[in-house]
């Protein structure tokens, strides 16, 4: 029997395909299209103390097997989510991960004691929680998006030093494929006491509008995703593994089983999705069954078998 | 899901007609997401619905750059994927209503014109008409103008209607808006929007509205005129 | 009437369209298909000071968008170069800029003395010589390929350094897109002597076998060119060009006249096409009169009118 | 260049024949880089020259991947890109010749036997033979042995020949150069390497020989079996 079964840390999944922060929601949208209890699990779209009515003018940009996007973490804020949107999120059967942005050391401290508070409440009701937190240092879309924290291993060092003691909940830190050093980053996730770290977010990119002269993007740069990135992703992925001995969570441009067998060849605990979604929003649905497919192909048994033999 | 091509016929240079099999849902002012290729371009790409049979699917649309341009080589008997019906589409009629469209924006008109037999429809094309025969064999009896080279909106008299519903170039549905302004008439707007999922899980096609940020997949295209920024629909 | 004269600090260009290293060998190849005197200028195969003769294994990947290499430096040898390649490329009418490759200090040291004193037995010989020096830092494909010098600032601060202090030939400083500090590294040059920079050279990248269960590549890692990561290099383009008061020469990705515009808006003086040349070998024969075209069209007189509008 | 196709058939599954219109230059064991696409894949396709006529050239190829396969799907009056001829092809034969291909290496076998025709021509295929009437229609008075389902080595004797020319897969090219070894035989292997350029600009496809790292596509793709290390051209 082939068993798609991993960890993230203490974290249990059923498969390894977890659909990436701003690319699912809340699931909502997907779960009319097919059953959620598939996946291994969602990271929801990232979530600030303040609602954000996200970025002005062109927010998406399609470019060579790639997507840019400049959203601008527009979100509800984290009382709306914890009051309306994580029931129905319990509803699902896979691992919730709440994706926490954040602007200032301040606010992540803040939005880490809601969630830390929130999962106590759910806790004492009997009620499924949060699974897991995924700090995101890396949105490069807003000028206090955490893009700052997500370049600079010190400076990261303080959000999640800072998140970390506030929440007992696994935390899970999400690196910037744009930090000068990453396995810098990676070190530093470790001696911080983080549970995991999620690799990578968008890569730093840019887009020009001939006939303005201008940007395509009001914030000027916005963050590349997609198939374009895979090769590059799966190198940080590959380096950040050999580093660290913290869980690894790979992405960038995964939209096949052979791209999420590759990422756990290369080390990865895991892999999250998320353009993919775009490309056959029914790719949740149908992945994790083509993985099982093709390690059987492969005469591969268990994704232990395979996992960081590169 | 899958549908195979019945017919994808040339109406006029670089305009088509895409016929597909098999029943499907929806209604006017809805779309569906459309792709004939792989991985390359990387989206799907919105298209309205501009006829529904019992057994078939009709969009009619524009080759604008790569991905539409693959949509034309389609033959008979190839097989696409599509995803929708998405979107909220025209509202209900309320008393006198007139469908207003410029250009690519008649496309979801056609089904709205059936849907609403009493409605006037009014037609603009900057150059020659295409698929205005269609509206013609639905309104065969009257309540079609049809204006080739010119702008339709001189034909239109606002006050005399109560519901407008227009789709088409940003420039002529915001002149149109200032038309209707103090009119009486409601009027009611399709936009376009980059979109990347179609179901409101991306964020990407934001709309400014006093009432905050909608996303034109799920809360539109159509929208009141009230919600509507001509100037953040300019910005494409 | 249209203008694409263009220069690169001293050096003036018949138009902005330089072939890129690696991709072009010594110009021989294309000159069978067309007159290279269409041609803005041509960079050389990277040369060291020895023929090397690569690396072993596959050398070439193709991923969504993008071209996988790992060539390592395979190249006949300065020499060789200078005795046999030299002359021939002297019979087009275009600039001739020799990428000088290598491994250590003192391999940049004397392969940029022979250049020197190349040029200076050339030019007593009242012969056409070397137009411009592209120092490649930045390979990633070998272990002694100088991508240890691409990444440091201060590492690659000795080599620039060194070769400045040879050499008077016009100096262009070769940048990778993996530097830790990319405008730092631009700064460098400037304060270094450097004449102008070029950037970016390949994305490190990966590819997985799983068949084998190992990289697609002798060297783990390989370099990433192509459209996939037009819109990282064009940002970074677009960063360089902000920070450093030298020429800059763009690349990564470009295949048509709109993106040669592009990369001119954020900044570039000029621009290196490499990938594009396999995607359509004919390239070079069309794209500066389809930039000309393009500029028509968008009424853009001169490059200088939209140079760093950005 | 571009070439309008005359026709794209089917062998049988996943086999195709493609032929051309228009005078194309070339000799047997030269290729050309093909692509009929615009940027996706990125990469043109190496595909040797099957036949050449006066007014048209036919390449075979199999459905590998994803670039034949859209090759796969070209139409008759479909236009398509081609580059070259180029490599180096067959060398003149010396004295007795055998040429002998196994599954689509049989492809340049074609040209060859026409270029050769003193030449004997032994065909291997694995499962069913394609495109054997091609090679039965120039070999009508012997000279052709064909073996489908099985080895088609057993069925020849290196020392019977001077030359001996092959394309296929390598483990097959492999023993046949163990059988030719100390037969008298001067056995010309025609090898494939991943390509970018085709033309000696990238130094994509080396092959290494005792002489020094050469060049698939401009030095070969024929090589003497001295200069091949079948254990480099197996890590494709
Ligand atoms: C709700 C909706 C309904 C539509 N209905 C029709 C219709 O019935 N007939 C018709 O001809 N066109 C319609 N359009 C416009 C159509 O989606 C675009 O022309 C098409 O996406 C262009 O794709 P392309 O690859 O040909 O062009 P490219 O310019 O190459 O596309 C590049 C990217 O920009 C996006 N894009 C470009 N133009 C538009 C646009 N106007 N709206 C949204 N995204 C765009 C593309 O989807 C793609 O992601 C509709 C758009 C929306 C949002
Ligand atoms: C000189 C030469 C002549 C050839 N002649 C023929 C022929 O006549 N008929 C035929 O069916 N095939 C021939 N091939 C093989 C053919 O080029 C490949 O099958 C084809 O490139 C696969 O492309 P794909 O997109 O279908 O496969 P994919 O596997 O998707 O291709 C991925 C990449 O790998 C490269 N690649 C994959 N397999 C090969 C291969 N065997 N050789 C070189 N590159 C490869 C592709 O070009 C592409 O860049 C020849 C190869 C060479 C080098
Ligand atoms: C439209 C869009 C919105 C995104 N929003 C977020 C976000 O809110 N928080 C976050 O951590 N990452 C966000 N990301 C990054 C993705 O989660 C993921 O890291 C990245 O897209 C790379 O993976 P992919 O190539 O599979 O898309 C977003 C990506 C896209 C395309
Ligand atoms: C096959 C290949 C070989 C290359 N060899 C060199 C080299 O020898 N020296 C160098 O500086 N850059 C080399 N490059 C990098 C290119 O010059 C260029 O910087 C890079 O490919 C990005 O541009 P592109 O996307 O237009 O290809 C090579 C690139 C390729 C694809
Ligand atoms: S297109 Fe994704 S939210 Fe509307
Ligand atoms: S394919 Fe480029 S050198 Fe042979």
């Amino acid at each position: 029997m082939t068993s798609l079964c991993c960890k993230v840390g203490t974290l249990n999944l059923r498969n390894p395909i977890i659909m990436a922060s701003g690319t699912f929601a809340f699931g909502a949208p997907y779960a009319k299209l097919y059953p959620l209890d598939s996946l291994g699990g969602i990271s929801t779209k990232g979530l600030t103390v303040e609602p954000r009515t996200g970025n002005r003018g062109t927010r998406l940009i399609e470019t060579a097997s790639g997507l840019m996007n400049s959203i601008g973490l527009e979100n509800p804020g984290l009382s709306h989510f914890l009051q309306f949107e994580l029931d129905r999120m319990c509803q699902y059967d896979t691992a919730i991960i709440v994706n926490l942005g954040g602007g200032s050391l301040e606010e992540y401290e803040k939005g880490a004691s809601m969630l830390q508070q929130a999962a106590a409440t759910r806790a004492a009701e009997g009620k499924r929680g949060i699974d897991m937190v995924e700090l995101n240092i890396s949105c490069p879309n807003v000028k206090q998006g955490g893009m700052q924290f997500g370049l600079h291993t010190e400076k990261a060092r303080e959000a999640v030093r800072i998140v970390r003691r506030i929440t007992d909940l696994p935390l899970m830190i999400k690196l910037s494929p744009n930090a000068y050093d990453l396995t810098g980053m990676a070190a530093m996730c470790e001696e911080e006491g983080a549970d995991a770290i999620s690799l990578v977010n968008t890569f730093l990119a840019m887009s020009v509008d001939l006939k303005s002269r201008r940007s395509s993007f009001q914030q000027t740069y916005a963050g590349l995703s997609g198939p374009a990135i895979k090769p590059i992703a799966l190198r940080m992925v590959h380096q950040v593994c050999r580093s660290t001995s913290l869980p690894v969570v790979g992405m960038g441009g995964i939209t096949t089983a052979q791209d999420v067998l590759e990422f756990i060849m290369v080390g990865a605990s895991a892999v999250q999705i998320g353009t993919g979604n775009f490309m056959n929003p029914r790719t949740g649905a149908s992945l994790a069954g083509e993985v099982t497919q093709l390690m059987k192909k492969e005469r591969i048994e268990s994704l232990e078998e395979i996992r960081g033999v590169i | 899901m899958q549908a195979v091509v019945v017919n994808n016929e040339p109406l006029m240079e670089g305009i088509y007609r895409l016929t597909l099999e098999g029943r499907h849902g929806g209604k006017a002012g809805q779309f569906y997401m459309l792709r004939c290729w792989d991985s390359f371009p990387l989206l799907s790409r919105p298209i309205s619905i501009h006829d529904l049979s019992e057994d078939s699917i009709t969009f009619l649309y524009r080759v604008h750059g790569g991905g539409t341009e693959l949509l034309s080589k389609l033959l008979p008997g190839n097989s696409l994927t599509l995803e929708g019906p998405y979107g909220n589409g025209f509202p209900s009629p309320q008393g006198r209503t007139a469908l207003v469209g410029g250009g690519m924006g008649i496309a979801p008109l056609l089904l709205a014109a059936k849907e609403m037999p009493e409605a006037d429809v009014y037609l603009g094309y900057s150059g020659e008409a295409f698929a205005e025969s269609s509206f013609r064999s639905i309104r065969s009896s009257g309540g079609l103008t049809i204006i080739s080279g010119g702008t339709i909106l001189d034909s239109l008299e606002p006050h005399r209607y109560d519901t407008i519903m227009t789709c088409g170039p940003v420039p002529m549905m915001e002149e149109l808006a200032r038309r209707c302004a103090g009119s009486g008439a409601s009027l009611y707007v399709s936009v376009e929007k980059r979109m990347a999922c179609g179901i409101g899980a991306c964020n990407g096609c934001a709309v400014e509205t006093p009432s905050g940020i909608k996303k034109a997949c799920v809360d539109g295209p159509v929208f009141p005129v009230e919600e509507v920024n001509f100037h953040d629909l300019a910005l494409l």
